[in-house]
């Protein structure tokens, strides 16, 4: 952990104008609560966040306009009428072609391919990461490096022969074919974060389960998954993202029933009636990351201690 | 029976045609699953081919008329419309014949053309050149004239989006405009590449210049919103095909005082008669190959073939129905296509991978004022030696 | 077990039976789709296959055909520019983020949220966003402009030249944030004494952080330019949500050509061909890579 | 004053945690002085805050008569070495021993010099060119030692250096550096919960406990005066045996009682301090009570419990009249567990502490 | 045969690399044996070998008679302590020393009664419902003690169990094992590196270097007569003095010469195996130099260089003849740094190893 040291290290750099002389400053602290040093470090962040807030701002502003409003202009001033009409059109009314449900029906669809496929990709990665980790055998290691450079390859590339693939196995179209290509795509990081966490575990744990008698998944359900919860809340933070977030798959592997909200998004958002309705857009934008944003604000802080232990070690 | 369809129909004008389309298929007591996706044909074909490559294909789907679907229908994966098209007489009803050619193949009839779609017409707001202080202007050439006269008036000339396929789109416009019926066909369609590369392109690569010029400063990307520039009055006119019609309804703008169309540009009165067409994957379920038969039969009727092409602003595909309610625009696309004046669509001439070839010349030639008019040809003299 | 004395070794494929029952998805991921899949795809571009993979041979034709396409050649150039740009910001502005997130400040979950939540939201999303923040009729130069500065021009969307910076801008935002995260742990994994040993040492702090710390980091820097990197060829939702490789092809990248040419062109010969060549440039960054961090000495077995 | 190093009534918090209070601390030029606690007791802490690397929440810190309370650390002449060695690890040995001189902008000659200078004094000449990663902990520590060394400076500070080091290197670098000490003269001030390397470097050891100092004073007061109970239990290993009981009349003099055993406290070397009937706490060191050797004195009976050979030594655990205590012998001795042994006590060395106060009386 | 566990001809090889070669070791039911070696020798992967986490390259092991080369940990009776403790975090202490149990579908009952004996065995009886995180470092030892304990194993192996734990606890935890070992009699093996807890554990103390053992003999033995100079330079803190030089004649008698100084040998316990020219080292343990204690043999003069005084003990480091040489005498005794002083060698428990096999004579 970065600690006081470190603080003081800044804290000096720019504060050397403290006192310096033998006279004894018996008095109180000659460190000012508002330095220079400060008004530099949080100047920067918030210059920072304003630059990471102004497109969501941009998006909650516009989405609460009336069209008339938005064609008037600033997309930055806030909204002298507040409506929530393009929330409701957004999620309930847009078109797409026939349907007028808006991003209502994609939800409970995203809903089914996500949970299953979060849960399904994260099972096989995270049993993938402990053979690797703690139950080695020979070649592993070269499907593991196979694997990683896997995650380098374009999606696109990979569409024809999993097509083809799921065509022979006769689940294309189907829900299952869906988890699996996800479950494919997510396995390489996956597998890298789950890998480099359960190598950073004590070795000796291991040992003792063993030692103790248990076997190859009883160590993994009753010793490692217990220990495993920050990497596993970022396995599902990117999961969960990246696959509520995916469009080329949902629109290639689904059939238009079951298609996920983000192809709801893009229907609403590329079917443009005239003039586009950007705060119906917005709102559409907003509804479909809410989700992987409501994850986010959850657990972020368990977020960047699995990032620790996962990505940074190995 | 429950038939899904697949198309990339969204925009408002376009979703409201397709509503004919499964309000008559309703009709028969079948149901209409609507598989809309959005944002072009791009988008949407690869994910039709996809499903029917594999083995989830759907009841039926759009594609442009053309060369689209001809390996499908090869690999055996499309549904023999023969016996409809015979039950149907469709060999003597559609018109021009050239729109069933393309979907015979080896003799045998595999899609239903649903509309005719033309290129060739330029689009152009009336209270645009009001505010700038011309006249309307009556073909190509007074248009460009006109064009500094809308600048002054902060007025963009031209409308075009960045969408690739709207700058080939107006090229091969102009090249019919320009060069004549004779010059398009022997390049598309013979693929002459010294005629592509002769003086005759050379002139029709002058005007796309001239329109490169007045094009600059559409920011949009879609073809409808540079229609909606249109139609605001926020741009002078626009060279889109006869869809963009559907647009000026929705907005309740009327032929003549609000806008002006121009068919092929007002030079050479030609159009060209692409358009959509339903394939119908090969199924196994019994049930639905007879809904698919039905539904085929059900687009070429004439009532369905009025209603759809009406709210779309496309031309029907049989000669023989009344379209007493068509605007004048409309009338004027079905005149010449009385009188003969019509050529294939390059969708019907030129392979998929051709086109995208051309779009990418195009859509670059558009964007890159620096590229100069001469290079261009000789790319395009290229594309035309290599296309097939 | 009989608890009979065993004499020889037992059958070594059943050893460690259940780990390797366990490995099977993983074993078929990357033989049948990673590597099946990949040297399908090459195989394939060899033929003239259109529509539907055929096995007609032609040779380097399809090669030869890309390397002529102006459209490729753009696509290459721009990807090289974003890559080594978006690579260096990132790294930059990620970690000095997790500098000055790691000054034990005030709020710090507070500033953390806001810098990673664009993390959470899609390429399409971002793209979106930024294409309107950034279009010159309604977003940040029509705002500079109606403040009075009318001269103002920003307009990276619609001018070929500084188009891929403004997919750079959208691109950074949406993922500094993660490379924050990752730095602000790998700083959290220095040794403190460290940081007192160069202050006992009169090192200033931005010495301090060039010469001593970030060198010390490696590890964290090669897993956060794997992740970026593979992030990076990959880029193709980003560009088709905020430009369409527009305007003109000004905004291509390779990752669009493929699938342009695979499907909207149905061509799938030139669209493997493309592909191949990705698979090409990504194998001399990683193999390198992958062959110093996983090849040479294992760390235990 | 002669002091080097001067704390006056520093005080620091750590939020509302009090870890250092009210300290005072007087260094003279060229001691040594080790800082001896149990972890978490504030070694660190005040190091620290000597160094410049914590600020005090209170009181004043002068070094070489100078106040350097709200110095920067390089100003302060001190020098520092960290248990985990903290190298710069890209570097080699000498761009780490050079760092803080060539960022100084010291000419490259002086620089030259002064490295070539430490390496010898810590015979690293021949590791110059190499990584730390490429050292062993032993010679990590000692270019740690070096790169305080080049600095010149007036102080050096250690935190606990060598505990990440096994025990023979320890040994030997114990060794180098009290010879290091002996030639350069500085005043070092060293941290460490290693009572061996308090007892053999130190000129004065400060014994803290909760961020307050136990007792200050050479190592053999500390050893055979320990001022309070603290002080005597935590110094020496194994730990002084400590038996609780009062003081009793017996004949003219004073006398112990614990358990109903009377040990005479004649030899005591404070007798007068001692009244009786007070509950007290009698401290004796293992190495003080002799087995079976018949001294003529008092002896006491009592059981092998544990014997645990150590080499040179042998330490018994012994049961004593509801006691267990702990008693050096020479290694050559052994025992059989369960034999009945004589004791009998050395009183000139034992302490006796007060049982309310701890204080030694 | 009545070796508990027996050790034939192992080898271990990790890729190219050899950590165990040929190793041959019997160990004898309920003894306490101590593999003692620095670090990286191998005694961890010998103990993983026996606890069949590691598989052999090539022999094999009996445990109770029984060939179990190739069993799984769990059926060969064995239970494992370790350094780190490896207890289930997320389990308490009840649940951690019953996991096996529960794994191995023991009744809940009999879990029930093992549990509790080990747990009042240990004293950790309060500590039941804590989890791992809010013990202190020596309860959770004892806790992994108690999870090898519950299994009811045959034999007991423990690696650097106390090496995380400070001096004070470590001692206490030493003295808690020896008792364990006293009263459960199951044989134990036991890796350390810490010479002290060797001698004082172990009935044998095996000490390996490099794979290979070196010596394996009683703590007495090897401390006396160690069989090389590895194992006599490796036992005994500070090290034994070493000096090199060669044999001579001396009256009828024999001697050793170095640096021109002659030490008879007449007292040495195996004269007759040293014959006059052969180049030797003799080996002289710190404690067997007595310090101007007039012995009436033989005197050697030296100067003091350093003096490390320990408390109980007062450690010298002279110069002699060249050599420089550590001697220990009583704490109590002080002497000033440059004193001349008077050394006499205890030559019956000397050594005299042979220059070029490094073997004793
Ligand atoms: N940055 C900090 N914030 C809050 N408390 C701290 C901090 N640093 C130290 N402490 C607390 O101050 C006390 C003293 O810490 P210090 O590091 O000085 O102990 P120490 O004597 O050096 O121990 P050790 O021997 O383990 O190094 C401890 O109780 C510790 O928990
Ligand atoms: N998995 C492994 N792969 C390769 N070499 C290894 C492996 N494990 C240990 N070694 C090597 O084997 C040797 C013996 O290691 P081992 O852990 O047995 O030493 P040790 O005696 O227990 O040391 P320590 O006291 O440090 O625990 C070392 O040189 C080590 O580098
Ligand atoms: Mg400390
Ligand atoms: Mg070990």
């Amino acid at each position: 952990m970065a600690d006081v040291g470190t603080l003081n290290t800044t804290a000096a750099g720019i504060d050397a104008v403290a006192p310096k002389l033998g006279e004894g400053p018996s008095g109180p602290r000659p460190r000012p609560a508002v330095s220079a040093r400060n008004i530099m470090l949080y100047g920067t962040l918030i210059i920072a966040a304003l630059y990471y807030l102004l497109p969501l701002y941009v998006m909650v502003v516009t989405s609460l306009k009336g069209m008339p409003e938005i064609r008037l202009g600033n997309i930055f001033s806030p909204p002298m009428e507040i409506t929530f009409e393009p929330w409701v059109k957004a999620w309930a009314q847009a078109c797409t072609g026939l349907n007028c449900d808006g991003l209502s029906r994609g939800f409970w669809n995203s809903v089914r391919i996500t949970v299953p496929s979060v849960i399904i990709s994260i099972a096989i990665a995270s049993v993938n990461g402990y053979a690797l980790a703690n139950w080695r055998f020979r070649g592993s290691e070269l499907f593991f490096s196979i694997l990683i450079i896997g995650a380098f390859i374009p999606y696109q590339v990979m569409i024809y022969p999993i097509v083809i693939i799921l065509r022979e196995i006769g689940i294309y179209g189907t829900l299952t074919g869906l988890v699996i290509v996800h479950s494919i795509f997510g396995m390489p990081i996956l597998t890298l974060l789950f890998r480099n966490y359960f190598v950073s575990l004590p070795e000796e744990l291991f040992k003792a389960a063993r030692v103790d008698g248990a076997g190859f998944w009883q160590i993994f359900l009753r010793i490692m998954l217990p220990m495993s919860l920050p990497i596993f809340v970022v396995a599902m933070i990117l999961q969960v993202t990246g696959i509520w977030n995916d469009f080329l798959f949902g629109v290639v592997f689904t059939r238009p029933d079951t298609y996920p909200m983000t192809v709801q998004l893009n229907n609403i958002v590329n079917s443009v009636q005239g003039v586009k309705e950007y705060n119906v857009n917005m709102a559409a934008t907003i509804l479909t990351g809410l989700v992987p944003l409501i994850v986010y604000f959850v657990s972020g802080r368990l977020f960047v201690r699995g990032i620790a232990a996962g990505a940074v070690k190995g | 029976t429950d038939l899904e369809v697949t198309h990339w129909w969204t925009s408002g004008g376009e979703a409201a045609a397709v509503a004919e389309l499964a309000k008559a298929f309703d009709a028969t007591g079948n149901h209409w699953v609507d598989g809309a996706i959005a944002g072009s044909g791009g988008t949407a074909r690869p994910i039709m081919i996809s499903r029917i490559t594999g083995g989830d294909p759907m009841g039926a789907t759009q594609f442009n008329h053309g060369r689209q679907a001809e390996e499908l229908v090869q690999a055996g994966l499309m549904r023999d419309l023969t016996d409809v098209a015979t039950a149907e007489k469709w060999k003597d009803i559609i018109r021009p014949s050239s729109l069933l050619d393309s979907c015979t193949i080896d003799g045998k009839i595999y899609c239903a053309p649903v509309n005719i779609h033309s290129w060739q017409w330029l689009w152009l707001s009336n209270a645009a050149f009001k505010k700038a202080g011309v006249e309307v202007p009556k073909n190509w050439d007074e248009f460009v004239a006109a064009a500094p006269a809308l600048e002054k008036a902060g007025i963009i000339p031209l409308a075009v989006g960045g969408q690739p396929w709207q700058a080939t789109g107006a090229f091969d416009v102009l090249m019919v405009a320009v060069a004549g019926k004779d010059t398009f066909n022997k390049v598309f369609k013979d693929k002459d590449a010294e005629v592509a590369a002769g003086p005759e392109i050379a002139k029709v690569f002058k005007a796309a210049d001239d329109a490169r010029r007045m094009a600059k400063g559409s920011n949009v990307q879609d073809w409808n919103q540079a229609t909606n520039l249109v139609i605001t009055g926020k741009a002078g006119g626009q060279i889109m095909g006869d869809w963009a019609q559907g647009e000026f309804a929705l907005a309740g703008q009327r032929a003549g005082t609000d806008y002006t169309c121009l068919p092929g540009l007002g030079v050479n009165e030609i159009i060209s008669t692409g358009g959509d067409a339903f394939y119908f994957p090969l199924l196994k379920d019994e049930e639905k190959s007879k809904a698919q038969g039905v539904l085929a039969k059900t687009l070429l009727d004439p009532k369905t073939q009025v209603a759809f092409n009406l709210k779309k602003g496309s031309l029907p595909v049989r000669g023989d129905v009344d379209l007493a309610a068509a605007n004048d625009c409309m009338k004027k696309g079905l005149e010449i296509l009385q009188k003969g004046n019509v050529i294939q669509g390059t969708d019907q001439l030129l392979s998929a991978d051709s086109q995208k070839q051309k779009e990418d010349l195009f859509s670059e030639f558009f964007a890159n004022p620096s590229m100069t008019p001469e290079d261009a040809q000789k790319r395009f003299a290229g594309i035309i030696a290599s296309a097939d | 077990m009989t608890g009979q004395a065993r004499a020889g070794r037992p059958n070594k494929l059943l050893r460690n039976l259940n780990a390797k029952i366990a490995s099977i998805p993983m074993i078929l991921t990357a033989l049948v789709i990673f590597v099946g899949g990949t040297l399908w795809t090459v195989f394939y571009s060899f033929t003239n296959s259109k529509l539907l993979p055929r096995l007609s041979f032609v040779g380097f034709d399809q090669y030869e055909r890309l390397w002529a396409a102006p459209r490729w050649v753009t696509a290459i150039e721009n990807l090289a520019v974003y890559g080594i740009l978006s690579l260096i910001f990132s790294l930059v502005i990620g970690f000095m983020l997790a500098a000055l997130m790691d000054q034990k400040i005030r709020f710090e979950n507070t500033f953390r949220t806001i810098f990673l939540y664009p993390f959470a939201l899609s390429f399409i999303v971002t793209g979106l966003v930024w294409q309107w923040v950034l279009n010159p009729d309604f977003g940040i130069q029509a705002v500079v402009r109606s403040i009075g500065w009318t001269s103002f021009t920003f307009n990276p969307l619609y001018t070929p030249e500084i188009v891929i910076y403004g997919i750079l801008i959208a691109a950074l935002w949406q993922g500094t944030g993660l490379v924050m995260c990752l730095m602000l742990a790998g700083l959290r994994g220095i040794d403190e004494d460290i940081w007192k040993a160069a202050r006992v040492d009169g090192i200033p702090m931005w010495r301090t952080y060039l010469f001593i710390v970030i060198p010390m980091m490696r590890p964290v820097f090669i897993t956060t330019i794997v992740i970026i990197a593979s992030g990076i060829v990959k880029v193709y939702d980003l560009v088709v949500a905020q430009t369409s490789g527009g305007p003109g092809i000004s905004s291509e990248v390779p990752a669009k050509y493929v699938y342009d040419y695979m499907f909207q062109a149905q061509n799938l010969g030139q669209g493997f061909a493309a592909s191949t060549m990705m698979l090409v440039t990504v194998a001399i960054i990683i193999v390198p890579w992958a062959y110093l961090e996983f090849g040479g000495g294992r760390k235990r077995g | 004053m002669n002091a080097s190093v001067s704390i006056k009534d520093l005080s620091l918090n750590f939020g509302s945690v009090s870890v250092l209070k009210d300290l005072n601390l007087d260094i003279n030029d060229g001691e040594f002085l080790v800082l001896l606690g149990s972890s978490g007791c504030g070694k660190s802490t005040l190091l620290n805050c000597i160094a410049g690397l914590l600020d005090a929440s209170e009181g004043q810190i002068f070094i070489k008569g100078k106040n350097v309370t709200w110095e920067e650390p390089k100003d302060r002449g001190i020098g520092m070495v960290f248990q985990s060695y903290a190298l710069y690890p890209q570097m080699t040995v000498e761009k780490n021993l050079s760092f803080g001189l060539r960022v100084a902008k010291v000419p490259q000659a002086e620089i030259d010099k002064r490295v070539a200078r430490a390496s010898e004094i810590l015979q690293i000449q021949p590791l110059l060119k190499r990584k730390p990663a490429e050292l062993s902990g032993g010679q990590r520590q000692r270019v740690a030692i070096g790169r305080a060394l080049v600095r010149d400076v007036d102080v050096f500070l250690f935190d606990e250096p060598l505990s990440n080091l096994d025990a023979k290197l320890r040994s030997e670098l114990r060794v180098e550096i009290k010879r290091l000490h002996q030639s350069l003269k500085n005043t070092m001030i060293y941290v460490t919960h290693d009572q061996i390397e308090a007892l053999t470097l130190a000129d004065r050891i400060a014994i803290m406990k909760s961020g307050i100092i136990q007792q200050l004073d050479d190592p053999t007061t500390i050893y055979n005066r320990p001022r309070n109970l603290f002080v005597a239990g935590f110094i020496g290993s194994p730990s002084m045996n400590f038996l609780h009981g009062e003081l009793v009349k017996s004949g003219d003099g004073i006398a112990f009682l614990a358990n109903g055993v009377i040990f005479s406290l004649a030899a005591y070397d404070a007798t007068e301090t001692l009244q009786p009937g007070r509950k007290v706490v009698l401290g004796v060191r293992p190495e003080h009570i002799k087995v079976n050797e018949n001294t003529g004195g008092e002896e006491h009976d009592a059981t092998v419990d544990i014997e645990e050979p150590m080499g040179a030594d042998n330490l018994l655990w012994l049961k004593h009249a509801g006691h267990t205590m702990s008693v050096r012998v020479n290694g050559a001795r052994r025992f059989n567990v369960g034999a009945k042994v004589k004791l009998s006590f050395d009183m000139t060395v034992a302490s006796v502490f007060d049982a309310e106060s701890e204080l030694r009386l």
